[in-house]
């Protein structure tokens, strides 16, 4: 019988990411079903299904979500183009990030949302404004993490290729990118994640007429508890989805991890 | 390039500032007299401290075009940290590292690392990682494909080159190290304790193989090994260093003809070179 | 004495508050009051159902009457705050330069609200009631952070917005009023009816629990919206409230009122004024001005 | 001469640091002088300057830093306690990983002001609610990139340990979270800039009486760019001072990186 | 704990559940028959594949208690691998290992690995590396002290042990493994070309003093090694490996009186053990 069971588990792999999800659904509830918390502050998971159900196929939560992603991956990709390579320049000399680690610090440690109006300025109040700020805001923290990377990545590779005669361009981009290549994922998933959150904040509070940030401000407002828990899942649920895309990358090209 | 028509040009490293100062001084200035022909490698002044550990100070060198020269020397004495400060990967305190002609950089160079297993890349595979020095020869695609087919050719090795360096054990990752060093075809040859890992035939195999290559190529080479019968077989000179603050205990011609093999190492000629080199090691490494 | 704790979302509708801590009406009828400072509307709410508060300052009446209709006697209403062209408070704002008159001119323009389905709602509905047609402006919801820098970088050609962000654009000479107390004119149909847009209110639970605390509270807080709406020199709190100081003599009021002041025909104003919520989809469902307020 | 300042310039290795603020002024400096943007906008920076110090000194712009600071501290306290020491179990098994990954990647993906509801509803209206979920989101964040250090850790030393009779537990403590420190200190610096931005954007938000969020959105609000600007400054100059804790630690702890 | 009294005890590890069944199918029952006194791992039926290269099938061992063998085998063919299923860090596929009474858990073991760079603690000065196993061993900390001492006397190294390991050379690294091998007296001991990167006078030395230590101190040992003067003087037992997928070529017993010196090595005897290894060797090698 264990023996089975211990046979199939591997099998269940797939389980196991559903794990996490089934837990939290669980706790929500519980706590909804003893009436922990006000069931007009907390709708229970079953109601804020069909709110999202409902949304998907009959309202415009379908609409929002999309409009999020695309705003998410504008702003993702401008951030990975600007603060990929910058990052492994900038890391290449500790001597250089050093000079311009107080800038990233700076805007790693300010809030977006205090940003706003800086934004508006320079980029009006279309979309421009709201896929700049996130591009911004994810471009600083891949920017650090490729940089540190790129800081902590072993000598020894890089010296081997000087000896065979690379240049320190061909150095940085033969065995220093790929050194950095674990910690440049993490912060391309701390990236994505940083511009989803961005984006959400920006369409709650710099106008915008779809989006899944709309939709949760609007839900709050009218105290429609329900709507505002499908779009925070869809959110999160999205943020989920872009992270795994990029472990199922990280998975297939860092085969070397660890080793 | 002949040895003969070879322009004299100082090439300093390390702490620019620094060595340019010792340059200049006229302190060390006599010694930068024309040198022998033949020289392919000029030290002069070398001084390298770690921290307060004085590793080489005031330390000159020259090593002859075309041959091979061993270093035979105790643990820590600094043979690994000299060629790395000749191949320019690491800084030194103060002196001048001549390259006949050229900078460590315009100079075509292979370096069999101690540390194999680190210095291969694990993101290609290995038979990748043999061809990745070909980049920067400004070979054709076919030209560097005939390089590889060549080598592989000479090695007939049994290994799975399609595997990443992670997947090989020890003495395969050498291996791969040591092609990766033969592949450009070298000017100047660094081997630091290359044959270590390798099994029994491989390491014969290897010795005899390197004598042709080096031999007919007239590779300028540095080999550490601590098998004295190894370092002796392959020298045309071996160097003695002392421990640290190290400085040339001896240099030990050996002219014996080649190629060398089994045989020569029972000629009264090597047993002289090893007799009298293991007595000038032992007595500098019991030195108190 | 009794404790007290009330939520106050720092605008000058929150005026009766500050006189009535300032001046010490609490303390005469033996209550401590705790300010509880709370920045989102919805956050109020919510902590008044959950019971961190038990009362509140100034609070949107539309949302009040939602949760009411959501969760019946969540709170009432004891004081209500009126706003129209008198009382100013909900307005339009265009640029200096513009040439129109009224909100019906603004047609072709690119407008900001402030935000929130209500104020995006009666903003659409004042202009579709002014006659212009649905596709002839455009308008955005604007945190109202962002309204000074929207107006000011020519994004916009004005926008529907509230006081005390309008004195300041005005002051600042980067916008003018075109037309204030529009829910009154153009939604309720009566220029002098009062839209009773924010009010004071107590929870249920403070009324159920404690009925003499909260009657004492109502009270004090009679006396506060007295000076409020009767003394200039109330005025100088208004600092306190996101106001400039050299503002603070000049900027529009709301009209506050206690609930138990008002006459018939002012409850069938609010009840209008509700009704209007229902129809913008921001109250959950039809609801009776008598749930939601109490005259104490 | 140039010898001369060869000389002098890893002295003037304190300079470094400095340049990125040196460089942000001048821009900023520039864009107020060519009036690129409206000086009713974007003040110039001496007379944000000026209101940083009449802040400091007569006014409360002290007070509210340092109650900033405080809720910060205790935020990433909270945060380090928790997480650091879940990242490394997480990270010990990749399955454990696998099945909490879901929750991890959902809540870094969603906007803290999104989640103020449910906060305030756990943890009343008061200060528990800022520092919770500033605490939250910051342990997110150095979780994630805790459990990655730890994930990402070569294996031999871990094996070496093994061998040698260390527990599994032990094996943790003594070789991994040592492996993966530098991954964990990229995890504290994203941290403490993460409950920084978190508790100045409750200070905007939740409404507080003190701290450098509600002075930002005051500001904001009556359109003094000045102190707007002094406040964002303040926030960001006092998210660099705490990286830059981290980076004079890390360099203490971490001397064989790289090697 | 005498050889005689050793419970017979299944220990498998890798899969269990395939190991599991292994043990239970009656397939190989016959094998675990009691076996002869004095062998102390038994390796039964170990099977390793890496993707779709197999490695070992079906491989059966025993290890003598308080022996020494050596294993001489071809880069590649899987001696380190085999080194590291035993000492219990690398998983198999199918088969058993039988530790004599104990699982490798349970037992005090000293591993110098191959990759002696790398298996060092960098956090970790040399000395608190070669403390550091004794923290499990349930010493005071006067016991611990006293232990370093004796260690540290009995070798006399000339290593600043106050270095972190990236301070020390290839050799000084390898040096400081061993002494963390040997400081908490295994009863087994794993040594993968355990003198690769040390000098000649260390690697002399070290040999006397292993001898001196294991056969004193009555330590299971594994050597591989690629010098085979080196194997064969150390081991009571050279074991010759094939190539992949990998079997026991041979068992060569060598029974000379301890301790072994540079004389030993002239003995017929040796000749004889060494020849006949080397013939067996080169057999497996060239196999096609
Ligand atoms: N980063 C460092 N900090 C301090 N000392 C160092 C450092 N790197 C090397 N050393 C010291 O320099 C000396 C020479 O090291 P090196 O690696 O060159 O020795 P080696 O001659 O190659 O020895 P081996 O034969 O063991 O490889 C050693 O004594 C070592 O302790
Ligand atoms: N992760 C892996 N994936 C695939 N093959 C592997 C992996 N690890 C080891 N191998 C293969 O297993 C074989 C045995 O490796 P191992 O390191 O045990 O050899 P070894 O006998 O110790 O050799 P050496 O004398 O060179 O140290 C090698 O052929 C190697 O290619
Ligand atoms: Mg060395
Ligand atoms: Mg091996």
């Amino acid at each position: 019988m264990i023996q089975k069971l211990r046979d199939r588990l591997p099998a269940m792999g797939w389980l196991q990411p559903v794990l996490g999800a089934l837990a939290l659904v669980a706790v929500w509830a519980f706590v909804n079903l003893v009436e922990m918390v006000d069931p007009v502050l907390l709708p229970s998971p079953k109601q804020s299904w069909a709110a999202f159900v409902e949304g998907m196929t009959e309202g415009t939560l379908g609409h929002d979500f999309l409009r999020t992603i695309i705003r998410t991956m504008s702003a993702f990709a401008v951030a990975t183009v600007i603060a990929v390579p910058m990052g492994v320049a900038l890391g290449s000399s500790s001597r250089l990030y050093r000079s311009v680690e107080f800038l990233i610090d700076f805007f790693r440690s300010t809030p977006a949302s205090a940003m706003f109006p800086l934004f508006l300025v320079f980029f009006g109040i279309g979309e421009e404004a709201k896929i700049a700020v996130a591009a911004f805001g994810a471009a600083l923290i891949i920017l650090f993490n490729t940089a540190y990377g790129v800081m902590n990545a072993r000598q020894l590779r890089q010296l081997a290729a000087q000896v065979m005669g690379a240049s320190r361009a061909r150095i940085l981009w033969d065995v220093t990118v790929w050194e950095s290549l674990p910690q440049t994922f993490i912060g391309l998933r701390s990236g994505v994640s940083m511009a989803l959150v961005i984006v959400i904040v920006a369409e709650m509070f710099i106008g915008s007429t779809d989006g899944l940030g709309k939709r949760i401000i609007d839900a709050q407002m009218i105290f429609n508890m329900p709507d505002m828990y499908a779009s925070i899942f869809a959110a999160g649920a999205l943020g989920y989805l872009m992270n795994l895309l990029f472990t199922l990358l990280e998975t297939r090209f860092v085969h070397w991890g660890g080793k | 390039m002949s040895p003969d028509d070879s322009a004299l040009r100082l090439v300093s490293a390390g702490n620019p500032a620094e060595a340019g100062d010792h340059a200049d001084t006229g302190d060390h200035a006599e010694r930068f007299r024309w040198f022998a022909p033949g020289t392919h490698i000029t030290i002069r002044g070398l001084t390298k401290t770690f921290g307060d550990t004085v590793l080489y100070e005031d330390f000159d060198l020259d090593l002859p075009r075309g041959k091979v020269v061993s270093i035979f020397g105790p643990n820590g004495c600094g043979k690994s940290t000299l060629i790395n400060m000749i191949s320019g990967i690491m800084d030194y305190d103060a002196g001048t590292i001549l390259f006949d002609g050229k900078t460590a950089r315009e100079t075509k160079i292979g370096y069999v690392f101690q540390n194999y297993r680190e210095a291969g890349f694990p993101w290609l595979r290995a038979i990748d990682n043999i061809r990745y020095p070909l980049k920067f020869l400004r070979l054709t695609k076919a030209e560097q494909d005939a390089r590889i087919e060549k080598l592989l050719a000479s090695f007939n090795v049994s290994i799975d080159l399609n595997r990443y360096p992670y997947e090989l054990s020890g003495g395969q990752q050498q291996l791969v190290s040591i092609m990766r060093a033969l592949v450009i075809d070298p000017e100047v040859l660094f081997l630091d304790e290359p044959f270590s890992a390798l099994d029994y035939e491989m390491t014969l195999f290897l010795r005899d193989k390197l004598q042709a290559v080096l031999t007919e190529m007239q590779v300028t080479s540095l080999l550490v090994s601590h098998d004295l019968d190894e370092a002796v077989e392959l020298a045309d000179e071996v160097l003695l260093l002392t421990r640290k603050p190290t400085s040339v205990a001896a240099r030990i011609p050996f002219d014996a003809p080649r190629p060398r093999n089994a045989e020569t190492t029972v000629t009264p000629e090597f047993i002289d070179v090893k007799t009298r080199s293991l007595e000038i090691f032992q007595r500098e490494v019991r030195k108190p | 004495a009794d404790k007290v704790k009330i939520g106050v979302f720092v605008a000058s509708s929150a005026l009766p508050y500050y006189v009535a801590a300032e001046r010490g009406y609490f303390e005469e009828v033996d209550l401590e009051v705790e300010p509880v400072f709370i920045g989102t509307h919805p956050l109020i709410v919510q902590a008044m159902v959950s019971g961190d508060i038990d009362a509140v300052s100034n609070l949107v009446s539309l949302e009040g009457a939602n949760i009411n209709a959501l969760r019946p006697d969540t709170m009432q209403f004891i004081a209500l705050y009126g706003q129209n062209s008198e009382y100013v408070m909900e307005q339009f704002v265009v640029k200096p330069d513009s040439t129109a008159t009224s909100i019906a001119d603004l047609k072709g323009a690119n407008l900001f609200s402030a935000p929130g389905p209500a104020n995006l709602g009666a903003a659409k509905a004042s202009l579709l009631a002014s006659g212009l047609g649905e596709d002839e402006f455009r308008i955005q919801e604007q945190g109202m952070g962002n309204h000074i820098g929207a107006m000011q970088s020519g994004n916009f050609d004005g926008g529907y917005t509230l006081e005390a962000l309008a004195s300041i654009m005005v002051d600042l000479g980067i916008a003018k009023r075109l037309e204030t107390g529009v829910i009154a004119k153009y939604l309720m149909k009566d220029e002098t009816a009062e839209a009773y847009a924010a009010g004071a209110a107590v929870s249920g639970k403070l009324i159920a629990d404690r009925p003499d605390v909260a009657k004492r509270f109502a009270a004090a807080w009679a006396k506060a919206v007295k000076d409020a709406n009767d003394d200039p020199s109330a005025r100088s709190l208004l600092a306190e409230m996101k106001v400039p100081e050299n503002l603070t003599e000049t900027v529009p009021l709301a009209h506050f009122s206690m609930v138990s002041d008002l006459s018939e025909a002012e409850l069938g104003e609010f009840q209008s004024f509700v009704d209007i919520g229902v129809d913008l989809g921001v109250v959950a469902e039809k609801i009776d001005v008598a749930d939601i307020t109490e005259a104490m």
